[in-house]
């Protein structure tokens, strides 16, 4: 119950982009498409579990015991940093298929606040492994979830007889103001 | 651009090297800066908790940890103990509310600070300022009780918008009363 | 009764001339005829300037067999052969013949045939040779309809004797006062085809012809069908689909779910060349509107003006702001009053201020009456914005852009009185214009 | 074309596309249609909440068009307040609103709704989501304590402070609910009536049933909406109570709070609504849904308002794969 | 102190370890790319935004050398310098062509051109082209929709009240859109420089072409008789100029004097404009 | 003189790395309700940009571009916990108002975007001058961004009340919500404005 609680918490109620402001920058780059949206759902969401179990585990073994926690940062950005730059020649390589498909999103992911804060925020709050795998999945669907609605609506606004200067991003961002103003249904719904 | 045909350039150890190194200066950097700010950081943090703790009881004059309450803290004056202040935490409105709760011996809310919240400004964070505060400040866990009746003097009055915050505030601080009032045995 | 979805109910305005008789319009004094009067390759003059011509004679004709041959339909002088005005096309080649008032026959026409006697291919040829084209509008040879690739095997024929358009009634007059040229054109047709099972739909608004047709086909394997009157029942796809059951897949015609549909005057003149031997030179017109004095059914001439057509009919009544060439939701719109009937011409409308909307357009507001509309099952709102943007590939590729048949029923509906049939046809034509391009760079 | 138009048009035959004929219906008949079908709750309202209500309702609709007029003038678009789209829009927004509201904030409420959710994404016909919504959850936001008073005058002079059926519900429970009308029967007439607290056009549900029968009858809207709508949270109140599974007020609940107001007003905004009819009962299951989610687990005791913006986002997923059928497509 | 010496070991293993694996993998799983997606890259901010509409700079690099439509001038952050250099890393920037400008060559405003009816569709040049062709009489003629105003990328193009576009010569690229969504090509492109300008696109014959309109050029030749240097010729029935014989050797219009219809007239510089004026 | 000046002046407007690039969009709203934070980020990132376009100007010429980013990476890194260190020493209430956006200044784009396309390819004074006005730029858009929030949201401006005591300030612009339409006009305004300088420029 627990691990749906926080599951849905990050999907939905706390969703990183509309309530927690994060990863802001792919969402207003990569929705202009829903096709693209979904890709760069899926990837976020397994990047953001593989770097958060790597986290952990660095954080939990060696920066604790050592305690260097005020590393965290530097060997958080550069864990992933590295691990994506990893994923995405392996899968170049090996699953052309796959990379096609959202391989080539990983690149605009290895410096993305999103993935580099659902870590922190991880041993912020003291998750376990486990928890922590939960609310990066949480965390990536949530923000998959967004990333697609967001998309869809600015596909049907691209036929919109929209002001010239609020055109592209100006009009995105009204979007997703209108967008949290929504979410706020679920405020109070769930608290942790 | 200059390495992509210096074959050279590319091998293995040299890439990693380069890595290597920097991180090492990287490494050199932060560990003199940590050097020097350490001792201020530590300080300043020891400082922080005791400057909160003092204006949370204002008439201490020493605060001295309790013995297997991680985070209690006993307020002395004069040696007496005059107050605990200890931890709680709650379920608000938009996530959990960390406090910082000071009680009395006598199991009387004697004040509390609100370190964490996630409540929505201008409303539900009202729950750590005067006037909502003022209202638990005195009370006994009998009287620590939401109401939304204004004829109700006795306990406490939601604040209005705000009845989820103002219910989960009044029990985080109730929470830390109990403990204490268990913790010396009513006494 | 099966019924197909989407559809409109306007108000059919068929009082005008429902019970107008069909009345033969007086010889004009000259006559134009466009040399594009079909689908299909264009004919060619075989007669020139200062030739004399007889009626029924053959004046222009093509090789190609998807074409139809094209017949004096007066008597006279050819004056001229130049462009004159088009009511499809806005202008084309014409030859325009001086009555010279005989009205005498060409040579050899009519005969009395026993069209029992001929074979089916016999048929076939005379109705080519008679220049017999779709009349519903369409104007598709019909020699080449019957002749169907051997791969598609025909087994129903159907009569469109729907008549959907408001305001007209040529087909309606010509079943209560044709039948049995109808009866005999169906029974050619079948016999070309080479089927057995016929059907004959009308919408229950004609009663009176319903009944006439049930009569005159009593004891044979056709069968007159009563459809509910909702306009467009008389789309061919609409009606094989209520008929039959049957679907025309998108993008095919009825011969791939083996059918055959044709038009009631077209039956006539296929009755009329086997028959008789006389080429297709006169057809019903019904000529309606608020505009005009006598609203009458006429049988004219081909190449008569919309002017003939109106003098016949007592002139104007009141402000006239738009002529149009068929029925209101499919028809042409018209600059001038000189230009001919032709073969396709069914109905030539006189309308007033009161009778057409200068409604402004507006935004699409999504309100999905166009989508319930729809007899195509498309998304009309949709279309018409990605036309409205320039958006036409995305129009063909996603939103099926090539099957709308442009039946107008979604504009009819639309309370934001957007033009979407217009921004369909624009959209088609930019499609094909880029193809087009796109063949250009391949061939180079 | 400037030159002489008038002369040169003279005597010319018009030429237009096919088809020459439409029907007689228009944007701004179908909006005023609505408008007078808001009317018997609206006069209800002003009977039953007096003066405060009458000026929240000027206000939200004053401030609605002149809104739209401005914008429109800065935006040299044609002027187009005289449709009653944004009459319509500062109606509902003030009908959704406590009586007592400031009347800056209604204001507010209505310049947003035109200004940023209407016009900014272009204007009638363009916007996604429900301008009034998002007119009333900008105000939530923004003043939720104002918009969560409710007063009620007993005399033109006597205001007292009450609660709202669903927030008595939500905070002192369903016993206290019935106590408060006296008996369950009484408590339906009453909310069927619209003898009840609540904002100031949502109360009575028999007017606005009214008023919607009239747009279905006259096509504006499709009964699958409400129908659907009510239904499901009906169905969903009831098996899910609050003293086990089916157990709850299914009545009570269907009349409660905006719902009524918005099934028949709201969900069927065509504008901001999928475009096929099984897509707008998808949408109409999915508010419904979402209301019940809302009201039985969220912080707020209502939630229609969220539940139909929520379901504004998905609408153009659901016009994306929810597709008319398309006659001889290939199977 | 012994902190800091432990932050010192951390980091350089992490360093080592990561700077392994990555150049490890680099040689493991090295791919062939086109050295030019590189270059490309490499010009290319990588800030990574997406704004391109591609996932990515590397993304857009690939998209841009291997695809032919994909212009250069995508990347947002980068602007003009990055869209030049990546114009010339593919070999897209539009090679240097002789510069031209649009000329709107119809002077039939309503009024001077035959009106054949009144238009009741959408208001699009090239949707109205397919009711018979357009309002006018004349079938070669601007429709004045303003379909070419709307699609100029630049906004150089207005509607002037007369009912014809106006081209601003300081705003005009050349770019040719206009030319191109132009149903009835009326607009030409012209040389930078010419001297003279046909004012006409009626390809009818001298009668029909002036029953049509009365600024028509009826194609009867005088200004091809007036050209001293041979630079005029008459196809179907229109007046056609050699711009490059003008440019060159012409320093006195004289061909412009003797038309009736004054279909053509000298090029300056903001003519069109001064035309409304009278 | 001129040619850095125009290399400091294009972050302030023409190329303002949030109204703009749209780059580094998550701080301008998440931590932008005050003008204090607003204040104390923009001069963070400020620092962090010229410092690592500095030092990345500097080692250019060193770094094998196979880990060029993990590279840059590290040295961003490098100074943002240095940054971290001294505020949690010295400005301890300011460290905690920023939270975990202080850690992400780390992957703010317009950072690493810096460093490669300026400061890699440019000498160190260029680069400095570079960050220098692209931090400026950020920090005028977060100071615009917190003010007006600050004013309008909470009625007062670094924690003064402003406004008239009976001013009943609407939430929303202090909330997520608010906050986005908020921006969505401010670029609106920035597009605007920069397609009117770059008009009188021409
Ligand atoms: C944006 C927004 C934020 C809110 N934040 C809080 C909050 O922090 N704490 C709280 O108790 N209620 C908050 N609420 C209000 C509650 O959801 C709800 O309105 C409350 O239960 C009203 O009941 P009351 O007026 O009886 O207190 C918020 C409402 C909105 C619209
Ligand atoms: C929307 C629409 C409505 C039509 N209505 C009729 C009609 O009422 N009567 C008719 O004979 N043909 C009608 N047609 C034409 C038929 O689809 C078909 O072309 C015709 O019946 C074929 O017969 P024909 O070749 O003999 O003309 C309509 C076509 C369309 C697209
Ligand atoms: C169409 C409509 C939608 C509404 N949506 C909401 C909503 O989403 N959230 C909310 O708190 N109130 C909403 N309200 C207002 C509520 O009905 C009112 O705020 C109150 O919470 C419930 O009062 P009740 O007990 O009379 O139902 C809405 C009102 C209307 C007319
Ligand atoms: C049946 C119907 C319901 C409507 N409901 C709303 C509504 O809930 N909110 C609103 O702002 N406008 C509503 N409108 C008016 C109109 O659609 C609205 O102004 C547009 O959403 C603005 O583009 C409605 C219109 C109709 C016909
Ligand atoms: S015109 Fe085309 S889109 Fe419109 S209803 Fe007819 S078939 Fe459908
Ligand atoms: S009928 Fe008109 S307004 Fe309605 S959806 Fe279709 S196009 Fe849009
Ligand atoms: S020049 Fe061509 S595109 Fe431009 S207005 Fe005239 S007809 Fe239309
Ligand atoms: S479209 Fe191009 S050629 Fe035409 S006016 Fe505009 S800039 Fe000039
Ligand atoms: S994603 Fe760019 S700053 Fe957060």
């Amino acid at each position: 119950m627990e691990y749906l609680t926080l599951f849905i918490s990050a999907v939905i109620v706390n969703n990183f982009v509309l309530t927690r402001f994060l990863g802001l920058c792919i969402f207003f780059g990569v929705s202009k498409n829903v096709n693209a949206s979904v890709g760069m759902g899926m990837a976020v969401t397994a990047v953001m579990t593989l770097s958060s179990i790597m986290a952990w585990l660095v954080y939990t073994y060696v920066l604790v015991p050592f305690k260097l926690t005020f590393l965290t940062t530097v060997v958080f950005v550069l864990l992933i940093a590295s691990f994506v730059q990893l994923l995405e020649m392996i899968i170049k390589k090996h699953a052309p298929a796959l990379y096609n498909m959202w391989g080539v999103y990983l690149l605009l992911i290895a410096t993305n606040c999103v993935v580099l804060s659902v870590p922190l925020l991880n041993v912020e709050s003291s998750f376990s492994l486990a928890k922590s795998i939960v609310h990066a999945i949480g965390s990536g669907a949530g923000f998959g979830v967004a990333l697609v609605l967001m998309a869809s609506l600015r596909e049907k606004l691209r036929l919109a007889d929209v002001p010239k200067p609020l055109e592209g991003l100006g009009v995105a961002f009204i979007l997703a103001g209108m967008l949290a103003l929504s979410f706020l249904g679920f405020s109070g719904m769930i608290s942790l | 651009m200059s390495g992509h045909s210096d074959e050279n350039s590319n091998s293995i150890f040299k890439i990693a090297f380069n890595l290597a190194m920097t991180c090492l200066v990287s490494g050199l950097i932060i560990a003199g800066v940590y050097y020097t700010t350490a001792d201020a950081a530590a300080q300043k943090a020891v400082d922080m908790k005791n400057a909160a703790m003092q204006a949370l009881v204002q008439d201490a004059d020493k605060f001295n940890p309790v013995e297997g309450h991680e985070g209690w803290y006993k307020a002395e004056k004069g040696g007496k103990t005059i107050a605990y202040v200890v931890p709680s935490e709650s379920k608000g409105f938009g996530g959990p509310i960390q406090f910082l709760v000071a009680v009395t011996s006598e199991g009387k809310v004697l004040n509390y600070d609100i370190i964490k919240h996630n409540e929505t400004p201008g409303l539900g964070d009202k729950g750590g300022k005067d006037p909502f505060k003022s209202q638990l400040i005195g009370k006994k866990i009998e009287n620590l009780q939401v109401v939304k009746d204004p004829s109700d003097k006795e306990n406490v009055q939601a604040m209005t918008g705000a009845t989820i915050s103002s219910r989960a505030v009044t029990n985080g601080v109730k929470k830390a009363v109990e403990e204490v009032v268990e913790f010396t045995g009513g006494k | 009764m099966k019924s197909f979805h989407g559809g409109v109910h306007p108000d059919d305005s068929k009082k005008y001339t429902a019970a107008k008789p069909i009345e033969t319009a007086p010889l004009p004094a000259k006559v134009i005829i466009p040399l594009r009067q079909h689908i299909g390759a264009p004919v060619s003059p075989i007669v020139k300037k200062g030739d004399t011509v007889k009626k029924g004679q053959l004046i222009a004709q093509s090789d190609a067999f998807v074409s139809g041959n094209v017949h004096a339909s007066i008597s006279g002088k050819v004056v001229e052969i130049a462009d004159y005005p088009h009511s499809v096309f806005g202008s084309c080649m014409s030859i325009v013949i001086e009555n010279d008032g005989l009205d005498e026959w060409v040579e050899g026409i009519p005969v009395q045939r026993q069209w029992e006697k001929l074979d089916a291919k016999e048929l076939s040829g005379i109705i080519r040779e008679a220049g017999i084209v779709g009349m519903g509008g369409a104007t598709f040879p019909t020699h080449v309809k019957l002749a169907p690739p051997p791969d598609k095997k025909i087994d129903t024929f159907i009569l469109n004797a729907a008549e959907c358009e408001p305001f007209l009634t040529a087909d309606y007059r010509a079943m209560l006062e044709y039948t049995e040229r109808i009866v005999t054109g169906v029974k050619i047709t079948m016999k070309v085809l080479g089927v057995s099972t016929g059907y004959v739909g009308v919408e229950d608004n004609k009663p009176d012809a319903v009944k006439a047709l049930q009569n005159a086909f009593n004891g044979t394997q056709v069968k007159v069908m009563a459809l509910p009157t909702k306009y467009p029942q008389g789309a061919e796809k609409m009606l094989i689909k209520v008929l039959t059951g049957r679907e025309v897949p998108s993008g095919g015609l009825p011969m791939d779910v083996g059918t055959v549909v044709q038009n009631v005057g077209t039956v006539v003149a296929i009755s009329d060349a086997a028959t008789k031997g006389i080429p297709l030179i006169e057809r019903v017109v019904t000529v309606s509107g608020s505009a005009v004095k006598e609203p009458k059914n006429l049988l004219m001439r081909v190449g008569s003006t919309f002017a003939d057509a109106l003098s016949c009919c007592g002139g104007l009544s009141g402000e006239l702001v738009k002529i149009i060439n068929g029925g209101p939701m499919m028809g042409f719109a018209q600059s001038t009053m000189d230009v001919p009937v032709i073969k396709g011409t069914s109905g030539i409308l006189f309308l007033s201020k009161k009778d057409v909307n200068y409604d402004k357009e507006s935004a699409c507001i999504h309100c999905g009456r166009c989508v319930e509309a729809c007899p195509m099952g498309l998304n009309p709102s949709m279309l018409s914005v990605l036309g409205e943007r320039q958006l036409y590939v995305e129009a063909k590729e996603e939103y099926d852009l090539l099957d709308c048949m442009e039946c107008g029923s979604c504009v009819y509906v639309c309370p934001a009185k957007r033009k979407i049939v217009q921004y369909i046809r624009y959209a088609k034509a930019q499609n094909a214009i880029q193809a087009q391009k796109e063949q250009a760079k391949v061939a180079v | 074309m400037a030159v002489n138009e008038e002369s040169l048009k003279m005597n010319l035959l018009t030429v237009s596309p096919s088809p020459h004929i439409t029907s007689s219906e228009s944007i701004p008949k179908i909006m005023w249609s609505v408008n007078a079908a808001l009317v018997p709750a609206v006069i209800f309202a002003a009977w039953y909440f007096g003066m405060p209500a009458i000026i929240t309702m000027l206000v939200g609709v004053v401030s609605a068009v002149a809104t739209e007029y401005l914008v429109q003038i800065i935006r040299k678009k044609e002027v187009t307040i005289k449709d009653g789209s944004a009459v319509l829009t500062g109606l509902l927004l003030a009908m959704c609103l406590p009586p007592n509201l400031p009347w800056y904030m209604t204001a507010f409420g209505s310049f947003l709704a035109i200004a940023v959710a209407k016009q900014s994404l272009g204007g009638l016909g363009y916007n996604i989501f429900n301008p009034a919504h998002i007119g009333r959850a900008a105000l939530m936001v923004s003043w939720p304590v104002a918009m969560t008073t409710w007063t009620k005058m007993t005399t033109p002079v006597d205001v007292v402070s009450s609660a709202t059926p669903l927030n008595i519900l939500k905070q002192q429970g369903y016993a206290k609910l019935i106590e408060t009308f006296g008996d369950a029967p009484n408590m339906y007439k009453a909310m069927f009536l619209g003898m009840r607290n609540g904002s100031i056009g949502e109360t009575s549900a028999v007017l606005l049933i009214l008023g919607g029968l009239f747009l279905i009858y006259k096509g504006y809207i499709k009964w699958e909406v409400p129908v659907v709508m009510i239904g499901t949270v009906g169905i969903l109140t009831w098996v899910f109570g609050p003293s086990g599974l089916f157990t709850g007020d299914a009545v009570f609940h269907m009349l409660a709070g905006g719902l009524i107001i918005g099934a028949f007003f709201m969900a069927t905004d065509m504008v901001t609504i999928p475009i096929t009819r099984k897509g707008q009962i998808i949408f109409a299951l999915g508010a419904g849904l979402l209301t019940v989610l809302i009201r039985l687990k969220g912080g707020y005791p209502e939630g229609v308002c969220y539940s139909i913006l929520l379901m504004n986002c998905v609408t153009p997923l659901i016009d994306r794969f929810v597709t008319p059928k398309k006659f001889g497509a290939r199977r | 102190m012994q902190i800091a010496l432990m932050v010192l070991v951390v980091m350089l293993l992490t360093g080592v370890v990561f700077g392994l694996i990555l150049a490890f993998a680099n040689k493991k799983f090295a791919i062939e790319v086109n050295p030019l997606i590189h270059l490309v890259e490499d010009a290319l901010p990588k800030g990574q935004c997406g704004a391109c509409g591609y996932a990515g700079c590397m993304a857009y690099a690939e998209a841009v050398v291997l695809n032919a439509d994909v212009p250069p001038n995508l990347c947002v952050p980068g602007k003009a310098p990055v869209a030049k250099i990546v114009g010339e890393l593919t070999g897209k920037a539009a090679a240097e062509i002789e510069p031209r400008i649009a000329h709107v060559r119809c002077s039939g405003s309503p009024g001077i051109a035959v009106i054949k009816y009144q238009y009741g569709g959408i208001e699009d040049c090239a949707a109205a082209n397919l009711l018979q062709g357009g309002q006018k009489n004349c079938q070669y003629g601007c429709l004045g929709f303003g379909t070419c105003v709307k699609n100029c990328p630049f906004g150089a193009m207005t509607m002037l009240p007369s009912g014809l576009p106006y081209v601003d010569p300081e705003k005009c690229t050349g770019c040719g859109k206009c030319e191109s969504v132009c149903p009835k090509g009326v607009i030409q492109m012209l040389l930078i420089g010419a001297k003279v300008s046909v004012n006409c696109n009626s390809k009818d014959k001298g009668a029909v072409a002036k029953k049509n309109c009365s600024a028509a050029c009826l194609g009867c030749g005088l200004c091809k008789k007036n050209c001293e240097h041979d630079a005029i010729k008459i196809q179907n029935s229109l007046a056609v100029v050699d711009h490059k014989i003008c440019i060159e050797k012409c320093d006195n219009p004289t061909c412009i004097a003797k038309c009736p219809t004054k279909a053509i007239e000298a090029v300056v510089k903001g003519s069109a404009a001064e035309k409304v004026a009278v | 003189m001129k040619e850095l000046w125009s290399i400091f002046n294009k972050g302030l407007i023409l190329e303002n790395p949030i109204f703009v690039l749209a780059l580094s969009l998550c701080p301008a709203l998440a931590v932008t309700s005050s003008v204090i934070v607003s204040l104390t980020m923009g001069l963070t990132v400020m620092f962090v940009i010229t410092a690592n376009n500095t030092v990345v100007s500097i080692v250019r010429n060193l770094v094998n571009p196979k880990v060029r980013v993990p590279v840059y990476i590290v040295s961003i890194a490098t100074i943002v916990t240095v940054a971290q260190l001294v505020l949690q020493a010295y400005l301890p209430d300011l460290y905690k108002a920023l939270g975990i956006y202080l850690a992400l200044v780390v992957v703010f784009a317009i950072i690493l975007a810096r460093a490669e396309v300026f400061a890699s390819k440019n000498g160190v004074i260029r680069s400095f001058f570079d960050g220098l006005g692209m931090g400026t730029g950020f920090l005028i858009a977060m100071l615009i961004i917190g003010a007006i929030r600050e004013i309008i949201g909470s009625g007062t401006f670094l924690g003064i009340q402003v406004m008239p005591a009976s001013y009943n300030a609407p939430l929303m612009l202090v909330l997520p919500a608010g906050a986005f339409i908020l921006i969505g006009y401010l670029v609106a305004g920035c597009k605007m404005l920069v397609q009117h300088i770059e008009k009188s420029k021409a």
